[in-house]
């Protein structure tokens, strides 16, 4: 077989998508010449050139040859790529799609974070230094839509499509070939979202508000193509978790056996498919009033701003627990392996995270107490969003009765999973205040909400992801990471993370509003600090770059249970075999048999261990 | 494991038809779950920008001739997939086929309506009624693509049999049932309400 | 165990006290801009308020995780930690006890201070504020004066004023952050919020400036004005003045 | 296909044509309705509950929505 590179997938879908992209801008132009229309429009030819384009990508990099000639009645080509190719094409394995979003979104996470660094040179003083202000909204809107991105997918689509099917005892996952599907639509989103940077960014931030947004410069076009197709992949993803728990768990393992981590998936997915699409709806809207002069959001044509609003934050608010939610079950499920401890309240937490997709849909407003929506709205909102404190206050109870009187192993992961609680806590406090009209009245759009959703999701879910990432890191790759650097990481970004945010509550509540590329000289010193603080945060990731880089390549092997840990995933080699599990095993009791409460898998090092009761 | 297995993945490696069938249905009813939210949204925008005002402009015949279409479609695609279930594939293909032609039919007038409209998108009911009618057309054409594709792989033996061998033609047809539901609620928020 | 019990009590009570006192003491003093409104308490007092509730919600959470990490510790040998499940009343307890906090911060500060800071009396003084890219108009509609452009918003102390905030083309903000509350200018329709200076100021204090805080583009960090709070007669005079000003164009 | 396939096909066919015969009563009452009641929300109360009835019956019908919690083919 030749492995040309002409003939790699991401090439063949590149050279698609060119190909579609052309072909069509050629018939746009075309059709607009004949009407005696300009031969190009930017937003026309890329909303209608885009699609065809994307579709060539996908067909190009493997959809064609491995599924779609089984729509036309023909057969499909088995799927052929091996070794360290498989990550660089159309594959099924939940495995490879789980590294691909993993590596992927991290590439995107530190990319996000030199912008933010760029950001941190900006703001270190008064005055314009770095950018002009057009440049610093383009940074400021790239490094948060792809933060956005990032925290989105790559708990859920990292993690969750590698771990849920090996935790549930399952082989892959429910629909493998639309897994793979659902990755190959993320690298148009980051294209788009770069190429969009390049054209002179766009302005109005991740959040997008009209009518902003539809008067500003043709990158937002690419921006809401971008986030519409990312909507695809969440809810394509959404489907696939719910339909492979509902239907794949060995056989024993009933829904309260579930280890923690994939009630957190199942919550995130409950809320990436059924809310998704407001954000990709919000955002199609905008298309439609830009390219064919509808007037959703234009007062002019009756269209209201804050129709936007109230569709934007029907998603945008919920995104906020498919961020988190994975992260609460790993963290959870970190804490009860390294303490040597059954999670405490398992079933109050699993409750808890059903709870929070609960109220996640009705609590949205709290984002418009100063938008100038109709008044009568602000106290319902405010009790609903209260309200969401008592599962989270579960989560807590959860994770501190899990640590109190166990056997707390401090290595990198549980360091990570530790600062997720106070990371979290402080976040969640916080949160009350702005849910709370008279003080969100002045706290909105401040440094005060920087700080507390960056302690939420920073602190919270991505404190949580690196938790993961060095505590599956052996599972993945077959190879121990560094634990000296592990800790230097953890001790530089936990420090970094509190003396950067910190002091943003502060300037917040003194009066700096967010979003500005300059500000009174009167908030000089607090930012300075705050921007050498965010460099040492920054800094951290080198140090993790490097251990993740050459751990992966020169590490030591992996046994198949470093941790002891007594969950599925564990009983099977690092890596795991490729189908995971010779024997389908069957469960007998919970995951976290731990103190002798009964444990459901034996857990010497390695060999799987209950399959021995049974086949499938 | 050996690479031999290699094309086997996940479900299609154990699970039984029957159980595959029942993953399917339940990713399929998600899915319409999940779209059905953003039709949803749009017929939410119809009342917010422009409350229950209809203007008298409307085609009420043109509107009523092309639901009573679709409703039709209905009728016939459910033909096809009774048919193909029960193995009986050459009248399924010629239902499929019917079934996509009344789609375009549909299409067609979908056209016809958008040319003689009176209002403009700019304002609060054309706004609803261009982007309403434009995301169901958008699900029609899919559909009728669909359609034709099912009608292709019933010609290339892939339903043969039927039972659950049908499933591919069943998802097609069920798809069309869902943009048809759209419709019913489509038609009297867009033309009768006022 | 009963010794790890007390010594954590003993670090929720500190650490609670600790909170209390550096809330009480610093946050107060240090960190609110100048209140330059009589409805400022209304909002500052919620703040302190969900501070001081959460110092014993933070205390417990930090003397968990510090005592676990002090005396819990295992370094991955054979030994488990204690087989607890907590299936028994904790959780119920916990459950009741965050769902009554939440209640009580619901009713207040939140319900209390929401009907608090919509109570307002009959206006002495209404002025309008739109907003468009990237500059404010004031119009203070009793005396005809309009300012397009302006390039400072003079306010009367000791007044009560409605705000009504509007919008000329895409979103701006409201935002004065002496005065707390904020209101963002929506095209198409004009929203009102109320304030009542309660003391002269002047642009020198940051907190006294007009700033645009809902992103609106390229111009939207400039999008700021100072606020000058004079005396009533000051004021009076100042208006006279401007009514020259605009005769003379 | 056997015969007694071919006659549950008929059965099942003529179910179709039942469904359709009800979606067809309901649109024409829908319109009628729009052209008889004048006043807005007299006329919401009549046509929201026709348009959940015509759905439904698509729904459970046309959609085989039943089939998401019945167990037949793991019987066949």
């Amino acid at each position: 077989m030749s492995h040309s590179i002409l003939r790699a997938p991401i090439v063949r879908g590149l050279f698609w998508a060119v190909v579609g992209f052309v072909l069509a801008a050629a018939l746009v132009g075309g059709i607009r010449t004949a009407m005696g229309l300009d031969f190009w429009n930017t937003t026309v030819d890329w909303v209608i050139a885009y699609p065809v384009a994307l579709l060539g990508w996908l067909m190009g990099v493997g959809v064609w040859p491995q599924w779609g000639r089984e729509w036309l009645g023909g057969k499909a080509e088995p799927y052929a790529l091996t070794g360290w190719q498989r990550y660089f094409g159309f594959s099924p394995d939940h495995k490879v799609i789980g590294i691909q979003y993993a590596v992927t979104f991290i590439v995107l996470f530190l990319l996000a974070g030199l912008a933010a660094m760029l950001i941190r040179i900006e703001l270190a003083q008064p005055g314009l230094q770095l950018f002009t202000s057009d440049q610093y909204n383009a940074a400021m809107s790239f490094h948060g839509i792809t933060m956005v991105a990032v925290a989105v997918a790559t708990l859920l689509g990292g993690f969750g499509n590698y771990l849920v099917p090996l935790m549930i005892g399952a082989r892959d996952m429910a629909f493998p070939r639309l897994n793979a599907l659902s990755y190959w639509l993320v690298p148009p989103v980051a294209i788009l979202l770069v190429i969009a940077v390049g054209m002179g960014g766009w302005d109005s931030g991740w959040t997008a508000y009209p009518p902003l947004s539809e008067v500003n410069k043709e990158g937002q076009v690419l921006f809401n193509l971008a986030v519409i197709t990312f909507g695809v992949v969440s809810i394509l993803g959404g489907i696939n978790f719910l339909v492979t728990v509902t239907y794949m768990r060995a056989p024993g393992l009933t829904w309260f056996r579930l280890p923690i981590f994939v009630w957190g998936a199942i919550s995130a997915s409950l809320i990436s498919f059924f809310f998704t699409q407001a954000f990709a709806a919000a955002l199609l809207m905008v298309l439609l009033d830009r390219a064919l002069g509808t007037s959703f959001f234009r007062a002019s044509g009756g269209g209201s701003a804050l129709l936007y609003e109230h569709i934007f934050w029907f998603y945008s608010h919920p995104a906020v627990y498919v961020m988190v939610l994975p992260g609460f079950g790993a963290a959870l499920e970190i804490l009860s392996h390294m303490s040597k401890k059954p999670l405490f309240a398992y079933r109050w937490a699993a409750g808890a995270m059903l709870g929070i997709v609960a109220l996640s849909g009705i609590v949205w407003a709290h984002h418009m107490f100063t938008s100038g929506m109709d008044p009568a709205l602000h106290a319902p909102f405010l009790v609903l969003t209260e309200l969401i404190s008592i599962p989270t206050g579960l989560i807590f109870l959860s994770a501190l009765g899990t640590i109190w009187q166990g056997k707390l192993w401090l290595q990198t992961p549980m360091l990570f999973a530790l600062a997720f609680v106070f990371n979290f806590l402080l976040g969640g406090v916080t949160g009350i205040y702005l849910a709370d009209v008279p003080t969100d009245l002045h706290l909105h759009d401040t440094y005060f909400v920087v700080a507390h959703f960056h302690y939420t999701i920073v602190g919270g879910e991505i404190f949580a992801l690196f938790a993961a990432l060095y505590y599956w890191f052996p599972k993945f790759t077959g190879r121990m990471y560094s634990e000296r650097l592990g800790k230097i990481h953890f001790w530089m970004m936990f420090l970094g993370f509190q003396l950067t945010f910190i002091p943003m509550f502060r300037v917040g509540i003194q009066g700096m509003n967010r979003r500005v590329a300059d500000y009174p000289a009167a908030y000089g010193e607090y930012n300075l600090f705050i921007s050498f603080a965010a460099f040492l945060l920054g800094a951290s990731f080198l140090f993790f770059t490097w251990n993740m880089l050459a751990s992966w390549f020169r590490g030591p092997a992996a046994a198949a249970n470093p941790w002891r840990a007594s969950t599925l995933e564990w009983q099977v080699s690092s890596p795991p075999p490729e189908h995971n599990f010779d024997e389908i095993p069957v469960i007998t009791g919970d995951p976290y048999g731990y103190g002798g409460a009964g444990p459901a898998h034996n857990r010497p090092l390695g060999g799987l261990a209950a399959g021995s009761e049974g086949g499938s | 494991m050996t690479a031999a297995h290699s094309t086997v993945h996940g479900a299609e490696g154990h699970a039984s038809p029957a159980r595959l069938l029942r993953m399917n249905r339940m990713g399929l009813w998600l899915f319409f779950a999940s779209d059905a939210l953003v039709f949803a949204l749009l017929l939410s925008a119809r009342f917010y920008l422009d409350g229950l005002h209809t203007p008298p402009e409307v085609k009420q015949i043109l509107g009523l001739v092309m639901t009573s279409i679709l409703l039709l479609s209905s009728l016939t695609a459910y033909r096809a997939e009774t048919a193909i279930e029960h193995g009986n594939i050459a009248r399924g293909r010629s239902m499929l086929l019917l079934t996509a032609v009344m789609g375009s039919v549909f299409l067609a007038g979908v056209v016809m309506e958008w040319m003689l409209a009176e209002f403009s998108p700019g304002d609060g009911y054309g706004t609803a009624f261009f982007s309403m009618t434009g995301m169901h057309a958008g699900h029609v054409a899919s559909g009728v693509l669909l359609l034709l594709m099912a009608r292709r792989q019933a010609s290339a033996g892939k339903f043969d049999g039927g039972g659950t061998r049908a499933w591919g033609a069943s998802g097609i047809v069920m798809y069309w049932h869902f943009v048809d539901v759209v419709w019913v609620f489509f038609y009297p928020v867009l033309y009768l309400i006022h | 165990m009963r010794r790890d019990m007390k010594l954590m009590l003993a670090v929720w009570v500190a650490v609670t006290a600790a909170s209390l006192a550096v809330s009480y003491f610093v946050l107060r003093t240090l960190s609110f801009p100048t209140p330059g409104a009589a409805e400022d308490g209304i909002i500052d007092d919620a703040f302190m308020a969900l501070t001081y509730m959460a110092t014993p919600v933070f205390g417990l959470v930090i003397a968990v995780l510090f005592v676990a990490m002090l005396r819990f510790r295992g370094s991955g040998g054979p030994e488990d930690g204690a087989p607890i499940r907590g299936g028994g009343t904790i959780p119920k307890v916990w459950f009741a006890v965050t769902t009554v906090l939440a209640v009580v911060l619901i009713v207040y500060p939140g319900l209390t201070g929401l009907i608090a800071i919509r109570q307002h009396a009959k206006p002495d003084l209404e002025i309008t504020a739109t907003g468009s890219m990237w500059q404010w108009t004031v119009d203070y509609p009793a005396s005809g004066v309009k300012i397009a452009g302006a390039k400072e918003l003079v306010l009367p102390v000791n007044q009560h004023i409605q705000v009504n905030v509007a919008s000329k083309d895409i979103l701006h903000s409201f935002w004065i952050p002496a005065f707390r509350q904020r209101m963002d200018a929506v095209p198409g329709q004009t929203s009102s919020i109320y304030i009542t200076p309660d003391r002269i100021g002047d642009p020198s204090d940051a907190a006294y400036r007009l700033q645009c805080s809902q992103l609106c583009g390229v111009g939207h960090a400039y999008m700021a004005m100072p606020v000058r709070v004079v005396s009533q007669d000051e004021f009076k005079a100042w208006l006279v003045s401007q009514q020259k000003t605009a005769e003379a164009r | 296909m056997s015969m007694h396939g071919a006659d549950a096909e008929q059965r099942e066919q003529s179910a179709g044509v039942r469904v359709i015969a009800i979606l067809a009563v309901l649109t024409i009452i829908e319109y009628i309705a729009a052209i008889a009641i004048g006043a807005s929300v007299p006329l919401l109360v009549v046509l929201t509950p026709i348009a959940l009835v015509k759905a439904w019956y698509i729904l459970k019908d046309f959609m085989h929505l039943p089939r998401l919690w019945a167990d037949e083919e793991e019987a066949a």
